[in-house]
């Protein structure tokens, strides 16, 4: 939505956080965690480029609604406990 | 205090005086003794300021656009080569609403090199968004530099200033300067402290990617802002006046116009030598006058166009010349009288390119040519004064 | 030169006068030949073109007597003021014109000013000028002087008073 | 196996960031920034880090930034630190963020320049070894070997032929206090490397390796291992260089350069000749490295 | 051959047809797939040409001109930022009398960063010294690369030509366009061997120091090379013609505004969509037309000016805006009608700055409002068209 | 003693420059062209260099030469390489000759550019160590503790705080395939070197020592002595780098720096201290050149 | 998605239509969306604006319909194409136009288009424009990924040909 | 002189020799040899910074029209044959 030039400051200064842009979107691949295999290593935590995965009681929960499906989780977690299914698959 | 000094050093006096807290600075012909009497200032402690060495101009200019987004009050001179070098972050500058305000000691571009004055550099960023003022004294050079920060950071305005002065013929030309108390200066000129600063706390990004739909919006606010910027230039000058009992003629300075036939538009040293023209013609009984241009940007389209609207014929000078054109002075004077109900004949003389010497005696038969072309209407609207192999003498 | 220049224009400053100097100058190089002009005047100086037809002409390196018209388009009742050493015979030139000579090269060297083998000429000939210029006084040249000079203030005071006193007149 | 996170937990980047998928300089970011904290200024030119903060008013950043133009990175840094310093500011990290074309080419000279003039603040290079902005076109970053846009692989020759600028050693050569290289796959030496960065004054530079899925033409979820066979291979050795002294901090088991360059498919072209060239000059460097180790420059 | 495909490709197409032996690109969205086309023209053998690849632009420029110097036909692209950082050694190409030719895909400034079109980039290089030729269609990209070589090349002529396409909506458009045979290219076009070059043997430098006696004499030819110029656009426009069977326009291409009363006077792609409005308009009994500014320098000054004398409204559409004057079309357009006895109201539009969508309605509505203007006056002499937050609606 | 002149007699340059009497950058053109030849374009940009020849029409060179933007020597000799290579041209050798401040400064990126990109030239840098054409500012090349206009001597602090960048291991780490130091003091030397660097392929630099009359506050009779003292001091040692390896080429008294200093009045000012902190930075930079040179990196 | 409307522009002039295409693209992103679009007509194209009231859309990514208005301004006798899973249900969109569905992502994975996490559906989504489109026929469509296509052309088109088989009207 | 504009090239190419600047004007000092001491050892040749000394038959000439009295040759003169003298003097 095209802002007035009132509205909007002198130079185009960003303040807004970027959570803004749902880029769940874009999720070709959806990860997909296996509990009950999870080890809590953090691995993927650390490794995913979006930082979309949450540390919750050390377990990863994953902010579906960011995550882009890159599947470096999956692909780096020790326990092989994330899967990539095709989205609107399952 | 009056003193006798160059166009260099009132440049740096005047970055002195308004306490600029960072300069970013690069050498080059004929601007250097600005940046080395600074770096004096700062050496022996007479200017608390930071001195950065930068290993270029687009680095000078940069360093400024970070330093005055983090807000400091920042200073620079060029000339020539290290301007247009400037060219793309000059727009930057401006796009960022930045009231940077920089020294330019106008020379000619090569090839062929060369170290004299022409106007091209200054003219070749009239596009980048800049205030322009071209000016006729050292003492100009000084009080500009210091009424350009208090233009420029109002926070309506926002935008950067260039104070050009003319290779050698200024910047080397020592004459008379009063030195405002440092007192007074500080009285008229507050410190600068802009609405928004780059500083810890406050995570923002500062000039980030906008789409189609909203970019033009940014650009009409910089348009409003050079807008107001024909306002403040006049009010400055007044108050400026009110404080210090000078001042040196708004956006175009008119002599001897009032009852003038014809008036030489001008911009720059040359303006100074053509009032002593002015007045030898009128002693001579001529009606002659000179419209000076000080305010290229934000340009005095009104004045140009009242002037206009009162005389017979206009000279316009030019000391640069765009190719595929004609001067940008001249081109930019008949845009703005266009509207006149009775338009003067207007006519661009080219003259003084890469030091070429403009000698009163060229002024006059400029003058005379004015009156003669105001009569019979101009044969060629463009005339190269004093070129080597043209029929025409001008000395 | 461009010392010199702005010496001179300081110095009338000082008398009251409003002034004007300039340099006709672009890459300097140490040795090679460069002009500078001054404007004195009661009035503010406006004028910002180069100066055709001077009142005074100082010549800071007689080799240039050999080269270019130095007297090119001086006034008819201008004066020359040349550097020029002592003893020696001047070369042919216009008997119209006022001629003054100092040695100011031997007088900078004699007081250390610039190397020996280049001796800096700029203070010692503006007190010769003060002697010939009906507009400049020797004390406020001196003054100038001490402002400007860099290093050696009192040598540079002490060559301009020096030259201001062994100046003579010459007829070609 | 379950553990404690190895690297500090605050995050300092939003998600919604306009990275690709799987986008190696989004690791980037997020460690150097666990690295530094908050009390930090990023200048961050034109390249894909330029655009992934999303469009105005998007920020997915949690410190200061200022965009610059592409090669005024390093003059950018300058400003700011003289800015802060005429302020009386002491306690902030200026940080200059680069990919590896507006370092390595066109913002060379103004980091040179902070450099020689001794600004005080960090610069990181982001290494994906092409302009990737504007669509994998060479840089001097690239390698040796690989396709980009303007290396195509074709008759007459093909392929990029001249070999990746060290920029770590041309860094080296302007006597800074700190220089390091850091990996995405070694987040931990990467914080520790960053950390202190932070502490040192003077000019420091980080040259983080960055793999990128579009760029090197590879499946996004591999990027961390690519960038961890890189280690390995010694393509991208991990060092630091402390007051001119080499100290290489991992090293890596000297696995064929062949394992990290099969997964990337712009040097799927190569030959077997080809390859052990390029293995032959990784060997090379490697013994450079080494001997510049024991020698302490 | 006509075959479908960008604006890019053609700009590639045309430096392959004129043979460009040395070129030298540094990539900026939206001109990268110019390069990319090239590297691969070169890297398959199609095109003989050494391909340097700099580091950035200001060294593509550099480049470009050593070569040009040594004699070799030399191409390079670029856009907005890389454009402006080339400011300075564009002067010097033009200085040096190099018929570079050169692509830039018209593209906003920053800040805000932005990679659409608008014309501010090409504009601020209006006092550089180039031709600068705005294209509408994809086939005159490709045209006009070829024409412009042959028309630069000329031994009176001499100055380097900037071929301008718009962002994305040009560069990145795919059309139909017809790629001529080689030999008829060669056969209109014949191989770069300029009167003077550098070489072994002849030991002369180029772009020597002038002093103030002399510098301007060389400004002046140039002058006279940009005004030859003209002519020869038209006359090479002309041959082109009567060899491909395709014209452009000239230097102000005139659509249907023989018997118009207002005329839309616009320079780029805009232009285009501006003929499907001029006929719609015209179905329904509006007397309008289009005069598409083709060559910016040399400026189509007479054209213009004759064109003024006939019409009584002329709408001058900018996609740039100069501050603290207007855009630049518009304020040379002025300049140009000056003298004409009975000139029409010319009003400025400022539109689609930063991408912003021209659509044909907001062409109607501009022909709208100048019908009404150049009845009753202007009011406003400079309109910003589609700014969000202004009363007045354009879409 | 009398002798048969010990460097090529055929001379490239015509008297009538207007360098200044005892300019050292005079002597580095003519050493350089004698060891060249015919066959050379040079590319000059804006110093001191490109007014030496003279106003218009004057030149004072026996070969071709193309003045260039300052920032611009290393495209120039791209373009110029270019040009001839599109033309089937070999045998000439391409040249960009360029000051200190147009090399290490506003010229470094270009060079570095051309190095990368293998360029097949020889850059020379002439290194009077400051901008000496706009008179006599700091460079990135001015040594520590030289008063220059811009680092003048004051009370808050005064003369050139920062090093002298080592152009030398930044052209060393851009890994061309030759690179040397000459000096005016060894002509025989200076002259070897250019020959040998005229017979490689690829992207050479040579780094010239070039005292500075007015530019250095010294007699001009003095300048090939204070080049002979550089050398002797290790202030500015001879060597070369032939792909990679590190060979001294003279190594010098090890004469106390003083000895270099005190002719020069740029370095009036300082104390015994900062000569003695001087004379540390010479010997440890000596130490590790010899260090490189036994390793041969 | 640039692909797919530089197909079909190609396709149509070999049919002899003039054409025209163009992205609405910035900065590009794998993964983020774009939109593309393209002008067939009888006559040489000159309008170069956007198209805000197209005859036909087509989706490629389906996740879309959850966010922007996909048929802003679509005419009334407007035909939508949607690249959508097979078997799952379409969701509510406006009565008044006709909708044909593909599952151009299987199609394309299938053929081994793209990587198996991102295939490429352009040219499968471009075979199934074919079917519903009065202009261009398949052939020549054919004929354009052919052209186009970087790698793997017989894949690109098997996968358009196996689309325009399996386009299907669907109604919401 | 000025030229006339038709005189000129496009551009400013160089092709005149610099012989054209008599930089003897210069001089301050002026180097003078005493060839009786003159050991013919080619040195001040080779270290003239201008090039204005010539072999003549092994034994430097100086050519005054150039010369700049540096003084180099002077101070390098392993025979101290050559004295600078003041311009004027002698
Ligand atoms: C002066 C200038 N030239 C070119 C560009 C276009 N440009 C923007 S980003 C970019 C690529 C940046 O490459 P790199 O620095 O490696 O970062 P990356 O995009 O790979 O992350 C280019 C060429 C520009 N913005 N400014
Ligand atoms: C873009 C630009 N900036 C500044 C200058 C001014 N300038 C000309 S020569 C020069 C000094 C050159 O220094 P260096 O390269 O060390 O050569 P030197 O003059 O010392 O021989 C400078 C600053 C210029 N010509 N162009
Ligand atoms: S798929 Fe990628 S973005 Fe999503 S959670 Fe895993 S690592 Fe993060
Ligand atoms: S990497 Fe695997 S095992 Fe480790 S925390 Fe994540 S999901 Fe659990
Ligand atoms: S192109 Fe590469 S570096 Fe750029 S955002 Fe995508 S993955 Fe990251
Ligand atoms: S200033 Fe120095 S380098 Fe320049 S001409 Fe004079 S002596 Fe030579
Ligand atoms: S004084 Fe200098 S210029 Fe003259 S001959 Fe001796 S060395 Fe050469
Ligand atoms: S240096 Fe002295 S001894 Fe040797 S040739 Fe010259 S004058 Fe003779
Ligand atoms: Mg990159
Ligand atoms: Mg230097």
């Amino acid at each position: 939505m095209t802002k007035s030039y009132e509205e909007i400051p002198l130079t185009p200064i960003s303040d807004t956080p970027s959570t803004i842009n749902l880029t769940g979107y874009w999720r070709v691949m959806r990860p997909v965690v296996d509990k009950s295999k999870c080890k809590k290593c953090t691995i993927c935590w650390k490794f995913c480029p979006d930082g979309v995965i949450k540390l919750v009681d050390g377990e990863p929960v994953i902010d579906l609604q960011y995550c882009k499906g890159c599947g470096v989780c999956s692909f780096e977690c020790p326990a092989k406990c994330i899967i990539m299914v095709k989205e609107g698959d399952l | 205090m009056r003193e006798v000094m160059t166009g260099n050093y009132a440049s740096a006096y005047g970055a002195k005086l308004a306490r600029a807290e960072v300069i970013a600075a690069y050498p080059i012909t004929p601007q250097t003794s600005i940046v080395e009497k600074l770096a004096d200032f700062v050496t022996t402690g007479e200017l608390k300021a930071q001195f950065i060495p930068v290993e270029s101009e687009h680095s000078a200019m940069a360093a400024c656009i970070a330093a005055e987004t983090a807000g400091a009050r920042t200073y620079t001179a060029t000339s020539s080569h290290g301007l247009t070098l400037m060219h793309e972050v000059l727009i930057w500058a401006s796009g960022a609403r930045l009231p940077i305000v920089m020294t330019n000691v106008s020379r000619a571009m090569a090839p062929p090199w060369s170290v004299w004055v022409d106007h091209m550099d200054s003219i070749a960023q009239r596009d980048t968004g800049w205030l322009q003022f071209f000016c006729q004294s050292n003492q100009e050079v000084l009080d500009t530099i210091i009424m350009a920060y208090k233009v420029c950071e109002s926070s309506g305005i926002m935008l950067p200033a260039m104070v050009i002065m003319d290779a050698f013929i200024q910047s080397h030309t020592s004459e008379p300067v009063d030195l405002p108390d440092q007192e007074l200066v500080d009285s008229f000129l507050p410190p600068y402290s802009p609405d928004l600063k780059i500083e810890v706390g406050k995570p923002m990004g500062f000039g980030s990617l906008v789409k189609p739909d909203q970019y033009m919006e940014f650009r009409y606010k910089a348009m409003l802002g050079m807008k107001a910027a024909r306002d403040r230039v006049l009010r400055v000058e007044r108050e400026f006046k009110s404080i210090f009992g000078r001042e040196h003629g708004g956006l175009l300075e008119r002599y001897e116009c009032d009852d003038a036939d014809v008036v030489l538009v001008a911009a720059g040293s040359v303006a100074a030598t053509a009032k002593d023209v002015v007045d030898s013609m009128r002693a001579k009984g001529h009606r002659v006058g000179l419209a000076r241009i000080r305010s290229f940007r934000p340009f005095p389209h009104d004045e140009i166009r009242a002037l206009a609207g009162k005389v017979e014929g206009m000279a316009v000078l030019d000391r640069s010349y765009t190719f595929g054109a004609a001067g940008a002075m001249f081109t930019e004077a008949r845009a703005s009288a266009y509207s006149v109900q009775k338009r003067p004949v207007m006519k661009n003389y080219i003259a003084g390119l890469g030091g070429r010497d403009i000698t009163p005696r060229i002024l006059e038969r400029i003058f005379e040519d004015i009156q003669v072309v105001s009569r019979r209407g101009a044969e060629d609207e463009v005339e190269w004064v004093d070129v080597a192999g043209l029929q025409r003498r001008w000395r | 030169m461009v010392v010199a220049s702005e010496v001179l224009a300081k110095a009338a400053f000082k008398m009251g006068f409003e002034v004007s100097s300039f340099p006709f100058f672009g890459v300097e190089r140490r040795g090679a030949p460069v002009t500078a002009y001054a404007r004195i005047d009661e009035h503010p100086i406006r004028n910002k073109s180069s100066i055709y037809e001077p009142d005074y002409v100082v010549v800071l390196d007689s080799s240039l007597l050999r080269g270019i018209d130095i007297l090119e388009g001086l006034k008819p009742s201008g004066k020359v003021l040349i550097n020029y050493p002592a003893g020696k015979k001047l070369p042919d030139l216009p008997q119209r014109y006022k001629y003054f000579l100092i040695d100011a090269t031997s007088i900078a060297a004699a007081h250390g000013i610039g190397s020996q083998t280049a001796p800096i000429v700029n203070t010692a000939i503006m007190g010769a000028f003060a002697k010939i210029c009906d507009k400049v006084a020797l004390e406020p040249v001196l003054e100038s002087i001490r402002e400007v000079a860099p290093v050696k203030e009192e040598e540079n005071v002490a060559a301009a008073k020096e030259a201001y006193e062994r100046t003579t007149e010459a007829t070609p | 196996m379950m553990g404690k996170p190895t690297i500090p937990e605050p995050e300092f980047t939003f998600p919604g960031s306009t990275g690709c998928p799987g986008c190696g300089a989004n690791l980037v970011m997020r460690y150097l920034l666990k690295g530094l904290g908050e009390r930090t200024i990023l200048s961050i030119p034109a390249c894909c880090w330029a655009v992934m903060p999303g469009y105005w008013p998007s920020n997915c950043l949690k410190v200061p930034l200022l965009y610059t133009a592409f090669e005024a990175t390093g003059a950018a840094m300058s400003g700011l630190r003289a800015a802060l310093d005429a302020k009386g500011i002491k306690d902030v990290t200026i940080v200059g963020f680069a990919g590896d074309g507006g370092t390595v080419d066109i913002g060379l000279q103004a980091m040179s320049g902070a450099a020689e003039r001794r600004t005080d603040g960090i610069y990181v290079m982001y290494d994906n070894e092409a302009y990737m902005n504007t669509g994998i076109q060479r840089s001097g970053s690239t390698p040796w070997g690989a396709w980009t846009t303007t290396t195509p692989v074709g008759s007459t020759h093909g392929f990029k032929h001249e070999a990746k600028k060290d920029i770590m050693a041309i860094m080296q050569a302007h006597r800074i206090p700190y220089a390091a290289t850091v990996s995405v796959a070694h987040p931990e030496d990467f914080i520790k490397k960053v950390v202190k960065a932070r502490e040192v004054k003077g000019f420091r530079f980080i040259h983080a390796m960055s793999p990128c899925p579009p760029g090197w033409r590879m499946n996004p979820m591999h990027i961390v291992e690519v960038a961890r066979l890189a280690v390995d291979t010694h393509a991208f050795p991990l060092y630091e260089i402390e007051n001119g002294k080499v100290r290489i901090t991992r090293k890596g088991k000297g696995t064929p350069v062949s394992e990290y360059l099969k997964f990337q498919g712009r040097f799927s072209h190569l030959t077997d000749a080809e390859i052990a060239s390029i293995q032959k000059t990784i060997d090379e460097n490697w013994q450079m490295l080494l001997a510049k180790e024991t020698s302490g420059t």
